[in-house]
């Protein structure tokens, strides 16, 4: 039960966050940070508790839900879960600390959204049962819409409306899907359930295989997302507060991936195989169309978010190149891209609070100023560049690698993405921080100690995960090995 | 006995009169008055078809009618009224501030 | 035969005064073409042998109904002006829609209607009152209770619509 | 031990970066230089003991730095005699680099933070020839990428430098991506990425010859290409020399553009099982060799010069490598670094000297003012000349000589070979001539101090006495028996030290004494047509700008608001139009209400009739 | 007659008689706290009666062979009671303030619930008729209640021409079933294929479907929907939404199961298009709408048009999931409904018109935390998200709409929903703009009617969160039902 009362501390905390503003407009940023730091402990603990020989997770909890619906409240911890549950909570810290000054109204309710996110992610992580999937896969939408809506700059209802439409939608195919599923369990068994387990137990073939995956499918790569349902993700991430942002980039998005590699993958095996080439395909267009596209921006966050599309790209060829080394490529991927890609968006947020504009046109030069940020800029956007030895380069690196064993015309286009991401990597360095100095710019203000450390926890994770991998790598393969599909 | 066809097409024309009343009137109180063509319209087909299977279920269903108009009729010139005092003109038309 | 003749007699002569009551510009005008057109039915009705929907055809239909209709029109006071109105409302392209409109209708109901072949009425008969009377009290004793709610609702509505309000009085005075 | 070899290096740049402007400079020059200094003592250590075993192999795990199924490279680093050549250089050039760079570089913004990118530099160098499997060397490979890319950039507000850093990480990219390609292929074929055992899987596989082997080996050439600035991948050097001079010795001429040598060189195994991949190599190189040995004859900017001649160098290396004569390539890589590093460094001086300016034709008559560049300059372009008694000779010469015994094409590699040996010497003689000689035309400030000619001095020596150095301590205990040098032909032998003082002799003739003129050759259409081919690498730069960057630049402009979105968009708009259209239907009329109904229950009616 | 007669009866008696009370004590002492009060005691009372007659009806009781109460009977008897209770603490604030008159309205009240009653249980179609009109002729006058305006006067005069034209179908529909079968009672209805009459049933049955979706508001009779919903008092507009349409699906839901009569092809077939048409078309309407009743009215044509995929399943999918999903959608609606007219009609308690723009909504907040929440949590509902029980209700409709593999149907629901989603969020984001300096007040809201918003509010969270006992209720009375 110890996952639900995870969930159900963050859910609470957001509360009292809420709560807590009218006591003290500084006490729901602190509330939420300890929440988050006491998550994140949690979550350590979880780890160091290690694997329940007799079940196989960390950690396991039922609860009936609505047993006349065969719904409950299956919520378990496998390695896998639990490496993105930890980064979740660990980007939460960061979420709340990036922040810290930016948001000067209704600060209680941000905090709340903030850790109500939180929660409905770990519930994603964690659920076993597909409606509670459902459930939390949509409860995260409602306060991540706030916060673009509220907090948003400029075009942050479009954006909003944007991110909640695509999510919606595609969610809803999910949910035939699921109940799709259910209802052929059913018929075959003369049981209703929506219990993972079982359904996974449950042998589904032919054209309705694919249909069902497909709605699985689309849900998933929206959220991930792949060319060509990703165009809410640039107006999104542009319109976020940097928190809000950082939540997307880090966690959000990692959701899709998840998903494929929990629910499309092993559900319906057959008609992924069937469908692997496509889906593929798909992940190499992103590569490259994302990385093309980030190019093409002028506007600091935009470019980044079309580099998470590229980036995200990568999960999806891992992926379905459907042997382990993919497979774990994907999922340091997610954990890596979840950092850098975080950074370079407070990045965008700090420079954002700094100049009140994200255009790259605006800036130039600002190493001079900025020394500090430049540093942070150019570490993160080297990393994001694949550069070995940090956690991108592991991720892409094993995709590639597995990639290149099922499908070579596939992996040799989504290695030239490695290019283009150096192409527009460097020049979102060379537009905003190196350059002529631009003479608009007045003095700005350096990063003080709270952004360094938060930084550094982000440094220290991708340096770690670039060089010594195996911490994730080892968390994941028991789910990857029960899977039983990667081999 | 007239044959029940030839009441019930006798029926369907008075029923399509009515409903060429109530949309090209514009005044409320023809519009109303369309409206019992219809009803009068229905009346008729029960009668016959209750005389038609020999039950008296159609002249109840007549009666009921005839209860169902008498009250429509009431709450609609109750309307009708306030719309005069409120509005000083019976054209429906003149009343369509609802709209988008 | 002579049921059948007057039969049709009485179908023309409704169809006929329902025509003419919608086409009317006066509405007492209206609304005699209306009763002639219930007569004509309440024929029909004694012609189908039911004697007692005949009776209240005149007596409620045309006796209470249309009357309430004369108070209104009459209280209303519409007079040579609304008359002028309604003529200049009524163009002819008014009618070609709706008209046609009800030409499709009855052409496609009649279609329906004549499409299968009918058997004749075996148990067609004359139904007397007292059978419809013992119906009502008997089979249908609930729905008459109903009837009285729904004539108590009505009676509630209308006093409420029609009556005169404090307010009212006041706003007449003002403006006389 | 050999783990602090590359470990010293990164202490002293994660130590520069976390400081980053707070240490005092003379703390930086400390950290920076000694980090490096105390890395080639190292390495000198570990080597002696590795000699001194007599093994000439020596491994040292760190961790397993990812293990996934059968796919688990590890952090090794393994010394062998190749490995042990290229540390030396990294470490001792670097360090003598690093020196003069604390005199150079004193006056410059950011000293920590070059001196960090230094330290990285060299780290990731070391990795790079140190590295046990593909993948380690991968790593470095991208790291000497990166730490280039940092370094070209290092003055970064003018955006010139920024784009030809870009330029740089780019183009060797397009060659780390061939080079991981081919790391994929390989791990697919033989299952592992350990250099060593790679090699042996693949001579145990592919024992005659096969078109994956072929395949690897010309991917592995890509990077090669891609980081040693091989044609067709070799536009980002001259644009590289935009990074301080120090840079440009160390990265730009001395090591990290011999990694691509390196690397064919550590996997020669593969490269000689039967297949073209060899004559790819000589030919790649033979083609860098003369092109670029042109282009820097028309040069006017005296690092370009200098960095046409490295790729025409490398272009040697290349050329030795694909005729077999590895020790003879990596020999010259060796002479190479010294004499190579020497020459920038003593440009650098000058360059100093006179503030910044590199222009050779604004220099002139500076031999007597400037001295010790001077003679720096003066001995590094005797080696790279190959004048017989320098280091460079001993290497060249081994290379020739290989050449033209190489079986199939042998004599088409030696002509090319000799023909650019010429050439060399010709564009080296007027680079000395007109920076040196001649009339005055800007007055030089020396701000030398020893930090900055002692490196110079050491390396005169090894440019000098380099080639004895290889040639007798170095050449039995390199892979294939030695630069055991056979005069095969007294003729060729002949040539072979002729032509560059020939090609010494004519270029007195033309900018010494003026006794040869060119003047109207130059004027003319056709010369000033071949100038200007010549000075602009022979049309590679803009026909990539056409045929790549452009099209990529404008498409990007093309397409900023993303077209897919259209479709989304269009959905969107659509809605909102037949939305605005069945809104027009609420008219608040009451007869158009009821006109409807009787539509509606007419459809209703029809499909009811029709469908019974 | 006999005692279980008068027993199962009981509710509707109570109710009746209640009636008669009040309208004598109202007649004897006009205050409208006394009218207030005898109407809830007779709602309350009618509710208690319900237990009773549940004592004495096993799977379902024939009453007169007219009506027939059984569980589910009972069930939607409870909610609409309930509905008019809301409506009635509702009515109080709101009339109290602008009417000089206002007992009468309590009066209607309660026979339009009673007929709401009689159409939920009328097994024949004299008292479907009968029950149908009751409720109307109440509904008219009580949309025309605050008769010096002209907007009411306005709806109550479209919706009474358009309703006696489809009432008028209704008759002309049973008139000619009747005349084809020679029966009026649900359960005999019944034509065999070769019947010469066939075709003018199955037009009776074309007549009836149109009048049915006229009184649910399906497109292509939707048309008076959102001008009434507009024009009428937002309580009685509550009422409209709810009570009225909520016995129309009960008698729908009764009647297709009791005839099969969408085992007619084309039968089957016009209530598709029926349904489709209402799910795009009614979302389609809503879209840019920044009046907040308008939007409510499309939105409920929608709605409807979701509710409909249960009933048209009737047929392929298990009958008790068909009826589970019948209850709880119109259970669920019943709450959201009523929450979000109660939202409209609290804040315009003390205006002189309906708050009924959206605009009037903005920065609510900020400015009224509590009201947002609910006013967000109706808005998350109706779009269908989870934490709410919109969710729950179209989840039961998707798994009817699979179960009953109407995948067309299906579809349509993806992309009215889709559709759907976008309106909804614009009324929430509505709410969390910012207050534009100088904008006008917010007008006070009662506490009484704030309790009641909640209460309701808090329903639709928590039975969106933990819907199990609604459920585990509703399949009892589904299984006690017979099914």
């Amino acid at each position: 039960m110890t996952i639900l009362y995870l969930i159900l501390f963050l859910l609470g905390a957001g509360l009292v966050a809420c709560l807590a503003e009218r006591l003290n407009v500084n006490a729901p940023r602190w509330i939420s940070l300890l929440a988050f730091i006491a998550a994140t402990i949690w979550t350590g603990a979880i780890w160091l508790g290690g694997v329940d020989p007799a079940t196989g997770f960390y950690v396991v909890g039922e609860l009936s839900w609505i047993p006349s619906l065969g719904i409950n409240v299956i919520l378990k911890v496998d390695g896998l879960s639990l490496v993105l549950v930890g980064l979740t909570t660990l980007l939460g810290i960061i979420a709340v600390v990036s922040s810290w000054s930016e948001i000067s109204t209704n600060r209680g309710f941000f905090q709340f959204n903030i850790l109500w996110v939180m929660a409905g992610v770990v519930g994603v992580f964690c659920a076993y049962d597909l409606f509670l999937f459902f459930f939390f896969w949509e409860v995260m939408l409602i306060p991540m819409y706030f916060l673009i809506a509220i907090w948003g700059h400029e075009d942050r209802s479009y954006a909003a409306m944007k991110f909640f439409l695509f999510t919606q939608v595609s969610g809803l195919l999910m949910l035939v899907a699921i109940i799709a599923l259910v209802w052929l369990n059913y018929e075959a068994t003369g049981v209703i359930t929506f219990s993972y387990d079982e359904l996974l137990n449950h042998e589904v073939s032919g054209t309705v295989a694919s249909l069902l995956m497909l709605g699985f499918f689309i849900a998933f790569i929206t959220k991930l997302p792949s060319v060509p349902v990703h165009t809410w993700l640039p107006d999104a991430h542009t319109q976020a507060p940097t928190a809000g942002s950082v939540i997307l980039a880090g966690i959000l998005l990692k959701t899709g991936g998840y998903g494929l590699i929990r629910f499309t993958v092993p559900l319906f095996e057959e008609a992924s195989r069937d469908f692997a080439f496509v889906a593929m395909l798909l992940g190499v267009i992103s590569i490259l169309y994302g990385g093309y596209m980030a190019y093409s921006q002028s506007d600091f966050k935009r470019l980044v978010a079309y580099s998470s599309i590229a980036h995200m790209g990568f999960i999806l060829v891992g992926v379905y190149a459907f042997n382990e080394l993919g497979m774990q490529g994907a999922i340091v991927t997610m954990i890596a891209h979840g950092f850098s890609t975080a950074a370079l968006f407070m990045m965008a947020g700090s420079l954002q609070e700094r100049l009140h504009t994200r255009e790259m046109s605006q800036m130039g030069g600002l190493w001079v100023k900025a020394p500090r940020m430049g540093a942070m800029t150019m570490f993160f956007v080297i990393a994001s560049v694949g550069m070995p030895g940090l956690g991108n380069f592991i991720g892409e690196f094993l995709v590639l690698i597995g990639a290149f064993k099922v499908n070579v015309p596939l992996t040799v286009l989504a290695t030239i993405g490695i290019v283009v991401a150096a192409v527009y990597g460097l020049s979102l360095m060379q537009r905003s921080f190196q350059g002529t100095p631009n003479p608009q710019v007045a003095a700005m203000e350096d990063f003080g100690f709270r952004e360094i450390s938060v930084y550094a926890i982000m440094i220290v994770a991708l340096v770690w995960i670039g060089v010594y991998p195996q911490h994730v790598l080892d968390l994941a393969q028991p789910t990857l090995d029960a899977l039983g599909v990667a081999l | 006995m007239p044959p029940t066809e030839h009441v019930l097409v006798l029926a369907l024309m008075l029923f399509c009169i009515g409903a060429v009343g109530v949309l090209v009137r514009r005044n409320i109180i023809f519009i109303l008055l369309s409206l019992e063509f219809m009803m009068n319209a229905c009346a008729l087909v029960f009668v016959a078809a209750g005389a038609k299977w020999g039950q008296p279920d159609g002249q109840i269903m007549y009666m009921l009618i005839l209860a169902i108009a008498a009250s429509e009729v009431a709450v609609a010139l109750g309307i009708v009224i306030q719309m005069a005092r409120r509005f000083r003109t019976l054209d429906v038309d003149a009343a369509s501030e609802l709209r988008e | 035969m002579t049921p059948l003749i007057l039969f049709y007699v009485a179908g023309f002569v409704t169809l006929a005064s329902a025509i003419l009551a919608i086409t009317r510009t006066n509405a007492s005008h209206a609304l005699i073409y209306l009763v002639v057109a219930l007569l004509a039915i309440a024929v029909i009705f004694f012609l189908l042998g039911s004697p007692f929907a005949a009776a209240l055809q005149i007596v409620v239909y045309a006796g209470a109904i249309v009357v309430l209709f004369l108070f209104v029109v009459m209280m209303l006071n519409l007079g040579k002006s609304s008359v002028a109105r309604e003529r200049e409302l009524l163009t002819r392209g008014i009618w070609t829609l709706p008209s046609l409109l009800a030409l499709v209708l009855f052409a496609v109901v009649l279609f329906a209607l004549v499409s299968g072949d009918h058997e004749a009425g075996a148990q067609a008969r004359m139904i007397e009152p007292k059978e419809v009377g013992i119906a009502l009290y008997t089979k249908y004793v609930l729905a008459v209770e109903l009837a009285g709610v729904l004539l108590l609702a009505a009676l509630v509505g209308a006093y409420h619509l029609g009556r005169r309000y404090l307010a009212d009085r006041r706003e007449e005075e003002e403006s006389s | 031990m050999l783990w602090l070899v590359p470990a010293l290096p990164l202490l002293g740049s994660v130590v520069l970066l976390c400081t980053e402007g707070r240490l005092p400079k003379m703390v930086v020059a400390v950290v920076g230089s000694g980090s490096v200094g105390l890395a080639a003592i190292c390495a000198l250590y570990v080597g002696m003991n590795v000699v001194g075993t007599g093994e000439w192999q020596y491994t040292e795990t760190l961790w397993t730095w990812m293990a996934v199924g059968d796919f688990n490279p590890s952090i090794t680093l393994y010394l062998d005699g190749l490995a042990l050549v290229m540390t030396g250089v990294i470490t001792g050039v670097g360090f003598l680099i690093h020196l003069y760079a604390t005199g150079y570089m004193w006056e410059e913004e950011g000293y920590s933070r070059f001196f960090a990118y230094m330290n990285l530099f060299v780290f990731a160098m070391l990795m790079l020839v140190l590295g046990d499997n593909l993948l380690t060397l991968f790593l470095g490979w991208e790291g000497v990428g990166l730490c280039s890319y940092l370094l070209i950039g290092f003055f970064h507000t003018d955006p010139a430098n920024g784009y030809a850093a870009r330029k740089a990480f780019v183009v060797t990219r397009v060659g780390d991506t061939l080079m991981a390609l081919g790391l994929f292929l390989l791990f697919r074929e033989i299952g592992t990425l350990e250099i060593q055992a790679a090699l042996e899987g693949a001579t145990a596989t592919w024992p005659e010859g096969s078109g994956i082997n072929t395949a690897i080996c010309l991917l592995l050439l890509g990077g090669a290409v891609g980081k040693s600035a091989q044609v067709p991948l070799q536009t980002w050097l001259p644009d590289a020399m935009a990074g301080p001079t120090p840079v440009s010795a160390l990265i730009h001429a001395a090591t990290m553009v011999t990694a691509g040598v390196y690397l064919i060189a550590r996997m020669q195994d593969m490269f000689l099982l039967p297949g073209p991949a060899m004559h790819w190599v000589a030919f790649v190189g033979l083609v860098t060799l003369f092109i670029s040995a042109f282009t820097a004859l028309v040069q006017t900017d005296i690092k370009r010069i200098l960095a046409f001649s490295t790729m025409s160098q490398i272009g040697y290396m290349f050329l030795a490598l694909g005729v077999g004569a590895w020790s003879a390539g990596i020999f010259h890589l060796m002479t190479h670094a010294f004499f190579k590093a020497l020459l920038f460094l003593a440009s650098g001086s000058v360059i100093l000297a006179l503030h910044h300016e590199q222009d050779i034709f604004k220099m002139g008559g500076l031999w007597n003012k400037l001295k010790i560049p001077f003679v720096s300059m003066l001995i590094g372009s005797l080696a790279l000349a190959a004048l017989p008694g320098t280091s460079g000779f001993f290497s060249k010469d081994a290379i020739l000589l290989t050449a033209y015994n190489e079986a199939s094409y042998g004599m088409l590699f030696w002509i090319g070979a000799v023909g650019a040996a010429f050439m060399t010497s010709l564009y080296t003689t007027r680079m000395i001539l007109i920076t040196f000689f001649g009339e005055v035309k800007t007055e030089p400030h020396d701000h030398s101090r020893i930090n900055m000619w002692g490196p110079l001095l050491v390396l005169c020596a090894l440019s000098i006495g380099g080639g004895w150095l290889g040639f007798m301590v170095l050449a039995p205990y390199m892979g294939d028996g030695g630069v055991a040098v056979e005069f095969h032909a007294e003729l060729i032998a002949l040539l072979t030290l002729g032509v560059p003082l020939l090609g010494v002799l004519i270029g007195y003739l033309i900018w010494g004494n003026h006794a040869i003129s060119i003047d109207k050759f130059a004027a003319s259409n056709l010369g000033e047509r071949l100038r200007q081919f010549f000075f602009g690498g022979w049309g590679f730069d803009w026909t990539y700008d056409r045929v790549f960057v452009n099209p990529f630049v404008r498409l990007a402009q093309v397409n900023k608001s993303d077209f897919v979105d259209l479709m989304f968009t269009s959905i969107a708009s659509l809605t909102t139009a037949i939305h605005l259209l069945v809104k027009q239907t609420q008219t608040g009329q009451l007869r158009w209400y009821a006109t409807n109904m009787v539509v509606g229950l007419l459809v209703v009616v029809l499909i009811v009739i029709v469908q019974a | 007659m006999t005692l279980t007669d008068l027993w199962v009866s009981f509710p509707l008696i109570v109710l009746v008689g209640g009636t008669l009370v009040l309208m004598i004590g109202v007649s004897i002492v006009r205050t409208h706290k006394l009218a207030l009060g005898l109407t809830l005691l007779t709602l309350i009372l009618s509710v208690a009666a319900h237990d009773i007659a549940l004592e004495n009806i096993t799977t379902g009781y024939e009453l007169f062979g007219l009506l027939n109460v059984s569980g589910i009977q009972v069930f939607f008897n409870v909610l609409f009671l309930l509905g008019a209770i809301v409506t009635a603490l509702f009515a109080y604030p709101y009339f109290n303030e602008r009417m000089e008159r206002c007992e009468e309205f309590y009066i209607l009240l309660l026979t339009a619930t009673a007929g709401a009653m009689v159409v939920a249980a009328a097994t024949h179609f004299a008292s479907f008729i009968l029950g149908l009109e009751i409720l109307s002729i109440s509904l008219y006058a009580m949309i025309a209640y605050p008769r010096e305006s002209h907007q009411p006067l306005e709806a109550a005069a479209k919706y009474l021409v358009l309703s006696a034209v489809a009432s008028s179908a209704i008759l002309m529909g049973v008139a000619l079933v009747y005349a084809a079968s020679g029966t009026m009672a649900f359960a005999e209805l019944n034509i065999s294929p070769e019947s010469g009459e066939r075709s003018y049933f199955l037009l009776g049955q074309a007549l009836i479907c149109v009048g049915i979706a006229f009184k649910l508001s399906l497109v292509p009779f939707h048309m008076w929907t959102p001008d009434v919903y507009q024009g009428a008092p937002a309580v009685v507009t509550g009422y409209v939404a709810t009570v009225s349409k909520g016995a129309v699906i009960a008698l729908l839901i009764n009647y297709v199961q009791a005839t099969e009569v969408l085992s007619y092809t084309g039968v089957f077939y016009a209530v598709v298009f029926v349904a489709v048409a209402s799910m795009i078309v009614g979302n389609l309407l809503a879209l840019l709408q920044t009046n907040l009743k308008r939007l409510l009215a499309y939105s409920s044509i929608a709605h409807l048009g979701y509710l409909l995929i249960a009933v048209l399943v009737v047929n392929t999918a298990r009958p008790e999931l068909v009826l589970e999903t019948v209850l709880l959608y119109v259970a669920a609606y019943f709450i959201i409904t009523l929450a979000a007219f109660g939202i409209v009609n609290l804040t315009s308690e003390h205006a002189t018109e309906d708050n009924e723009q959206m605009e009037a909504y903005t920065g609510l907040f900020w400015r009224n935390p509590l009201l947002a929440s609910v006013l967000t949590a109706v808005a998350l509902a109706l779009a269908g998200i989870p934490l709410t029980v919109g969710f729950i209700a179209k989840f039961y409709v998707f798994a009817a709409g699979v179960e009953g593999t109407a995948w067309a149907l299906v579809w349509a629901l993806l992309i009215g929903s889709a559709i759907g989603v976008f309106y909804y969020l614009r009324l929430i984001y509505t709410m969390v703009k910012q207050v534009e300096p100088g904008a006008a007040a917010l007008p006070q809201v009662g506490t009484q009617s704030v309790v009641a918003v909640t209460v309701l509010g808090l329903l639709i969270v928590v039975l969106g969160v933990y819907p199990t006992p609604m459920i585990d209720m509703i399949r009892t009375i589904v299984q006690a039902s017979g099914f």
